[in-house]
């Protein structure tokens, strides 16, 4: 509850502040135009237009927010321009990019964690494989997947994957390694085998690391999803609504489009919260 | 097929090779965990090529290693203007300047908590707006060249960087703090000799996170909008152009440039949080 | 029914109204065809989709057909329903621009991503530099979107008659703020959407044959849109997925494509392909190719199909 | 009652670290027999811990023999002979206390009636019943610690090892707690080897203390009790108990360097 | 010698939490001389850290009066009356322990010169010569602890707070240091308040042993030592000794709940 006055104060102050950029910032295409038709603007004027300029530099949050309201309540969630139908589309490529995601980073991090060959191996390259910028060659993965026969949303998700996969895998390595000597060596005296060890111990402690990379790793798979939306032709989902309204200067749609891809990564994350409450609660780890 | 068969092969003798150095006795030695990893990698490359020789892969979807390696020889030039253009003028320059603005709001809102609890729900939201978005909106209000793609940068390292600093400047527990107290220490004699070095585990995790991000944030700012040079100007017009080589060559660089800035930062914070037990080994 | 992909260039728009038409109406259908549009964007080069096996029939421009040929990506050029381009570089009156005398010293916006070739063409035939400097120009590369001329940060900017140009117009420029240079009317204009498929299905007998119903159901749907372009257009905005291009765009956008498909029935004319590959050759020191085509296109498919 | 359950001959153990080896234990000799209660006494580093973890077989000397029922301390663990107690509680957080208790019973493969009658039983025995199933940070550290105990004799096992069971508690708890495990002890009937650091706590426990001195970790005294099985608190006031903590101290004092 | 340093009078302090009040210290009065050598022995979360808080103006109490050296905790904090050290060393990773010995001279604004100085001295005083340019964790438990006995003596407090400091550390070790420090209190005349679970110290060390009782927490003895001043290790064994300590362990027992 403390919370909610100090993030209120905090947005109002960024909404002064963005309304007060939106003025600057379109004041000289108002000018240009007044110019350019011969009139001259009272600051009234200027301020006056620079809120409501069609293609503006900077979309006053109001102009923002009646395009959200547009395009989520006032239209059929199946229609083209329902901004909820979009977002279903870049979710569901979410959703299965996270899940392979994360099936993938858990298994390569058990890997790592009994395997030392694959430890020494696989991690340095995990890592540089996150330097490669996944946009560059979002386009080659569809087009080679596309060669062997794998279309729809599949390409997507594995892009989406591959983003979250990193911080499951360095979250999951985390965990399992988590468990002191003491309490290996516990198992240990009770001649526990390697299995017993990580379903018993490896598995449970590894639990609030886990959760803590999912976080991450969904907020990655909603980016990667979003990126591997441009190059299937950029028809549905979010990233093709970022991308259509940059294609036609309509930055009034660029900016409700990042509004709500930000409010559905806040969602997401705010879902895995609350399992990992529910979960952590059942477990007995959360105080 | 036999290329094939060949790489397959030599993944195969790879594995277990590395399988003996990993477990033998000269394991913890620098020369082992510097070969397996470049072991694996070079299975990697002969792996690719094998299969993309032995399948007839086309070249303008997917070109052999050695293609690409070919194309880099020759191509050195071109690519260090866009390394300079990308990487040390977009991508350096937005990671100094993001990654110092984000420590110098972490202190200021530091003795608020009041701003503390507001700005961090706020920031991990903006955090969380897809670059793909911000890249065109700062293309438009920063121009082509350079600057925008710093500011791409800015805006990507920081979040993450504010959030690990705050978190940082946290970190000094009770006793520590209180140890300052019985010294009538000031606000300034705690931050400087407690506060800030208690939290550089922090800031470094922050700083390394940076720095991938600040790579990719550059070259994807390239996709939409520069002058004729970058690594993301490069890489978008030559698959237009079907120039799959030179694509790969600048992924490697990137590659490269991204894993050298990141051992780098860790070297650096090796350096400097010696101290750390996770340092000390 | 006989399966076929077609791969455009762009995104959906008014510019492939054509093929929209053929397949709401029908035309496909009588010809015993289930043809799947994909859409293109700015991430998808049309060539590389062929190559991947993604697309039966791409349409693309004829520039970026025949530099992907030269590096060994067998396209051939089947049909051609656009006669003239549409390409032009748009300049704000203010700068000064008046004549391509007037370029050196100032910014150019141009498209990248296999679509720079006509710009590179005409800027050698100028004798302009590409680097920037007093006597070359500064290049940059456009994003998707006129905002640079609108923004000012280029003096010109690459558009196309029935598309960017318009955007200008309705951001707040006027026509009169506006001085355009037609690559048509700089002797330097070069094919563009033309259908292109890889050279081995030619020797197919059953895959020409479905590409001559493609070709003739493609056509008769270019000139359906042709009589009646508003019709057209609110075809291609009910195949729009996006839900971003707007009614107005579009039946414009149709009126102007129309002026472009007027001189066609689909066979490419020789002579066009001729001045096309002058032009290409034509590039000083860096031609976008370098040695004559050869079996770059066929009549084949036209001649089957129209007559 | 004299049967020899471990016996150690000759034992040396060096570990090979990045500094070079660390001899941590050398020429070590010792008899412990059925039903002693064994004291390890030394200043840090003597190699006490080292010393109980290579009779559970969680090191392997480097030289000498040991026997643990007459086998090697492998078989031994295999025949769930060890119960072991650390220093710290470590009781796993995500396990309520009758679920820690369970876990070695899960492992052993007891029949699920019998590891419920088993955990009623054990709890009971440390004075926790009802506190099955809160979970062990809802608990007190001596609570906790009871708690491990508890998971060490569960299963039975012949031998139980305790590494400073009580070294994070304060004096008054542990007072407590050792009357409670002297009371268990008299009741089971087991072997118990127990490392502390504390000179009081050693002599009021044990019938046998092991005094040790460090670098490398050798035994330095080995003293029988004199005092009686029966002890009350109040026996720490005796002329007989503080002889016994005045031989303990010097012998700690011979080979002691204060860091 | 018996001018008073600290006085408190009716001392209450209550602590505001989320499960509503608690409260740490309830009437507490105590006088402290100068020179006095105070122990505080009391089971846990009767207040004894909370008491030396307030003495240092690291707690404010809510209830009574105290005045160090005639002024309130906060002024005596400003005129650097307080070395303060804690139970766990709490030694600055980052800094050599020449480093951590500094960091007090530092903010008080000693001259560079004379904080050499001081810091060569104060190494001496805890024997910990040639140790300077090392870092914390290079050193044993008790060397640490000894850092930062003589990071809290180098700026010459007139008070020295002492909490648990050597809780962490092994019996023999602890001797060590409890006559080290019995001999720098000889030879620095310092008032020392010191909180300890170990009824031995506490006996071996005092001038004047403060036994505390919890919920809340108030004072349950105060016990003048008749021992001397002048204290070898040996005097643990007299009877003297014996009958203070068994005087606190009466007080202790009866305040106390065992878990
Ligand atoms: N795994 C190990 N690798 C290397 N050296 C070790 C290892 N375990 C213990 N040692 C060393 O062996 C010696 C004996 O250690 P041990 O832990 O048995 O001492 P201890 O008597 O239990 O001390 P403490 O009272 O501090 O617990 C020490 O010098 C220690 O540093
Ligand atoms: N900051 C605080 N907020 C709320 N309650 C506190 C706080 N500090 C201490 N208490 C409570 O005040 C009581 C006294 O605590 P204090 O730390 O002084 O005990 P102590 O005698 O030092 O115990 P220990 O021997 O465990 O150190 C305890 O009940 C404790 O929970
Ligand atoms: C990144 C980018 N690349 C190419 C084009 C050019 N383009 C290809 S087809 C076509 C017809 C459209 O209106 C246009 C303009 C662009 N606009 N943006
Ligand atoms: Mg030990
Ligand atoms: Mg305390």
């Amino acid at each position: 509850m403390n919370r909610i006055l100090p993030v209120l104060t905090v947005v109002v102050a960024l909404i002064v502040l963005w309304y007060l950029g939106a003025v600057a910032m379109n004041a000289q295409w108002t000018r240009d135009q007044a110019a350019r038709a011969g009139q001259e603007l009272s600051f009234t004027g200027i301020v006056a237009d620079t809120l409501s300029q069609d293609r503006p530099k900077l979309p006053a949050p109001h102009q923002v927010a009646a395009e959200l309201w547009q395009t989520t309540v006032q239209k059929s969630i199946t229609s083209k321009r329902s901004l909820v139908y979009h977002g279903w589309v870049t979710l569901s490529a979410t959703l299965l990019g996270f899940a392979i995601g994360t099936g993938a980073g858990i298994l390569l991090a058990v890997g790592i964690v009994h395997n030392r060959a694959m430890d020494m191996s696989v991690m340095p390259w995990a890592i540089a494989s996150q330097t490669i910028p996944i946009l560059a060659i979002a386009p080659m993965i569809i087009v080679v997947l596309n060669s062997i026969g794998i279309q729809g949303v599949l390409p997507k998700a594995i892009i989406s994957a591959y983003l979250s996969f990193f911080p499951v895998v360095v979250g999951m390595v985390k965990g399992l390694r988590s468990p002191d000597a003491m309490q290996l060596d516990l198992l240990k005296t009770y001649g526990a085998s390697g299995g017993e060890t990580f379903r018993k111990l490896r598995l449970p402690s590894s639990m609030p690391y886990l959760f803590t990379s999912l976080k991450v790793g969904i907020a990655a798979s909603l980016v990667g999803a979003i990126v591997g939306e441009l190059p299937t032709g950029a028809v549905r989902g979010l990233g093709a609504r970022l991308l259509s309204g940059s294609y036609y200067g309509q930055t009034v749609q660029i900016w409700a489009a990042l509004i709500a891809a930000a409010a559905l990564a806040a969602a997401l994350v705010g879902v895995v919260g609350l399992i990992q409450r529910a979960t952590l609660k059942r477990m007995g780890m959360e105080r | 097929m036999n290329l094939v068969i060949g790489a397959l092969v030599f993944w195969g003798a790879a594995w277990w090779v590395n399988l003996r150095i990993a477990n033998g006795r000269g394991r913890d030695t620098r020369a082992a965990r510097l070969a397996v990893p470049v072991l694996f990698g070079l299975t990697l490359l002969v792996l690719w090529e094998g299969l993309v020789r032995g399948l007839n892969v086309p070249g303008v979807i997917l070109p052999p290693p050695s293609a690409i390696a070919t194309r880099f020889a020759a191509s050195l030039p071109i690519l260090w203007v866009d390394f300079v253009q990308t990487f040390v003028k977009g991508a350096l320059s937005g990671y100094v300047i993001g990654c110092g603005a984000a420590v110098a709001t972490a202190i200021i809102i530091d003795r608020s908590p009041f701003l503390q609890r507001g700005l961090l729900p706020v920031g991990n939201f903006i955090a969380a707006l897809p670059v793909i978005g911000i890249a065109p909106i700062l293309v438009m209000w920063f121009g082509f060249d350079w600057q925008s793609k710093a500011a791409v940068v800015v805006v990507m390292v920081f979040f993450p960087m504010l959030v690990n600093t705050v978190q940082g400047l946290a970190a000094s527990t009770a006793m520590q703090r209180d140890l300052m107290q019985t010294y009538s220490a000031n606000y300034w004699q705690t931050l400087l000799k407690l506060r800030l070095p208690a939290a550089m585990p922090f800031v470094f995790n922050g700083l390394k996170i940076s720095t991938t991000l600040a790579l990719i944030g550059a070259i994807v700012a390239e996709f939409f909008g520069s002058p004729i040079k970058g690594m993301g100007f490069r890489i978008s017009t030559e698959v237009g152009r079907l120039s799959l080589d030179m694509v790969w060559a600048e992924i490697a660089v990137a590659a490269l440039a991204g894993s050298a800035f990141y051992g780098l930062v860790a070297a650096i914070e090796k350096g400097v949080t010696f101290w750390h037990p996770s340092q000390r080994g | 029914a006989d399966d076929l992909t077609l791969q455009l260039k762009w995104v959906t728009q008014a510019q492939f109204a054509g093929y929209y038409v053929a397949l709401d109406k029908g035309f496909y259908e009588e010809e015993d065809l289930d043809v799947t549009i994909k859409p293109g964007g700015p991430d998808i080069a049309p060539t590389q989709v062929v190559a991947g096996g993604g697309a039966d029939v791409v349409i693309d421009w004829m520039p970026s057909a025949l530099a992907a040929r030269e590096k060994g990506l067998p396209l051939v050029n089947i049909a051609q329903p656009f006669k003239s381009s549409g390409m032009m570089l748009t300049c704000r009156k203010d700068t000064g621009i008046t004549s391509p005398a007037d370029f050196p010293g100032k910014t150019l916006g141009v498209w990248f991503y296999g679509n720079e070739y006509p710009f590179l063409s005409w800027m050698s035939t100028l004798g302009l530099s590409t680097e920037g400097g007093d006597d070359g120009v500064t290049v940059l590369k456009q994003g998707f979107n006129v905002d640079p001329i609108l923004q000012g940060q280029a003096d010109c900017v690459s558009t196309m008659t029935y598309n960017e140009y318009w955007q200008i117009i309705d951001a707040g420029l006027s026509a009169d703020d506006l001085v355009t240079f037609k690559y048509e009317d700089q002797g330097v204009a070069t094919l563009e959407d033309g259908l292109y498929v890889l050279e081995d299905k030619l020797a197919d007998p059953a895959e020409v044959d479905k590409l001559v119903r493609f070709v003739r159901a493609s056509m008769k749907g270019w000139k359906y849109a042709e009589a009646h372009p508003d019709e057209a257009a609110e075809i291609v905005l009910e195949n729009d997925e996006t839900g971003a291009q707007t009614e107005m765009h579009q039946k414009r956008m149709m009126g102007e494509i129309a002026k472009l498909t007027a001189g066609s029935n689909g066979t490419l004319d020789p002579a066009d392909y001729e001045r096309t590959v002058a032009t290409l050759m034509a590039g000083g020191s860096d031609p976008v190719i370098s040695k004559t085509p050869e079996g770059a296109w066929t009549h084949a498919i036209t001649d089957a199909a129209l007559n | 009652m004299t049967e020899p359950v471990i016996t150690a001959e000759k034992l040396d153990l060096t570990f090979q670290t990045n500094d070079g080896p660390v001899q941590a234990l050398r020429d070590v000799n010792l008899t412990i027999n059925k039903g002693d209660f064994v004291s390890f006494i030394g200043p840090s580093g003597c190699g006490k811990t080292t010393f109980l973890r290579v009779i559970a077989a969680l090191e392997h000397p480097t030289g000498g023999h040991i026997t643990v029922n007459g086998m090697t301390p492998d078989e031994a663990r295999q025949s769930r002979a060890y119960g072991y107690v650390f220093q710290a509680a470590g009781l796993y957080p995500w396990r309520t206390i009758a679920g820690n208790i369970k876990l070695p019973l899960e492992i052993m493969g007891f029949p699920k009636a019998e590891q419920e009658e088993r955990v009623k039983n054990v709890l009971q025995l440390v004075d926790l019943e009802g506190f099955g199933k809160k979970y062990p940070w809802q608990l007190s550290g001596g609570m906790q610690q009871r708690a491990s105990i508890a998971r060490a004799l569960a299963f039975d096992a012949d031998i139980l090892l305790m590494d400073e069971p009580f070294g994070a508690l304060d004096e008054i708890v542990r007072d407590h707690l050792n009357e409670q495990l002297l009371a268990l002890w008299a009741r089971t009937q087991k072997t118990i080897g127990f490392v502390t650091h504390s000179i009081p706590e050693a002599v009021y426990l044990s019938t046998k203390i092991v005094v040790m001195s460090p670098r490398p970790g050798r035994i330095a005294d080995v003293i029988e009790s004199p005092l009686p099985r029966e002890r009350p608190l109040e026996i720490r006031d005796t002329p007989e108990f503080i002889a016994v903590a005045h031989r303990v101290r010097e012998g700690l004092r011979a080979g002691h360097s204060y860091d």
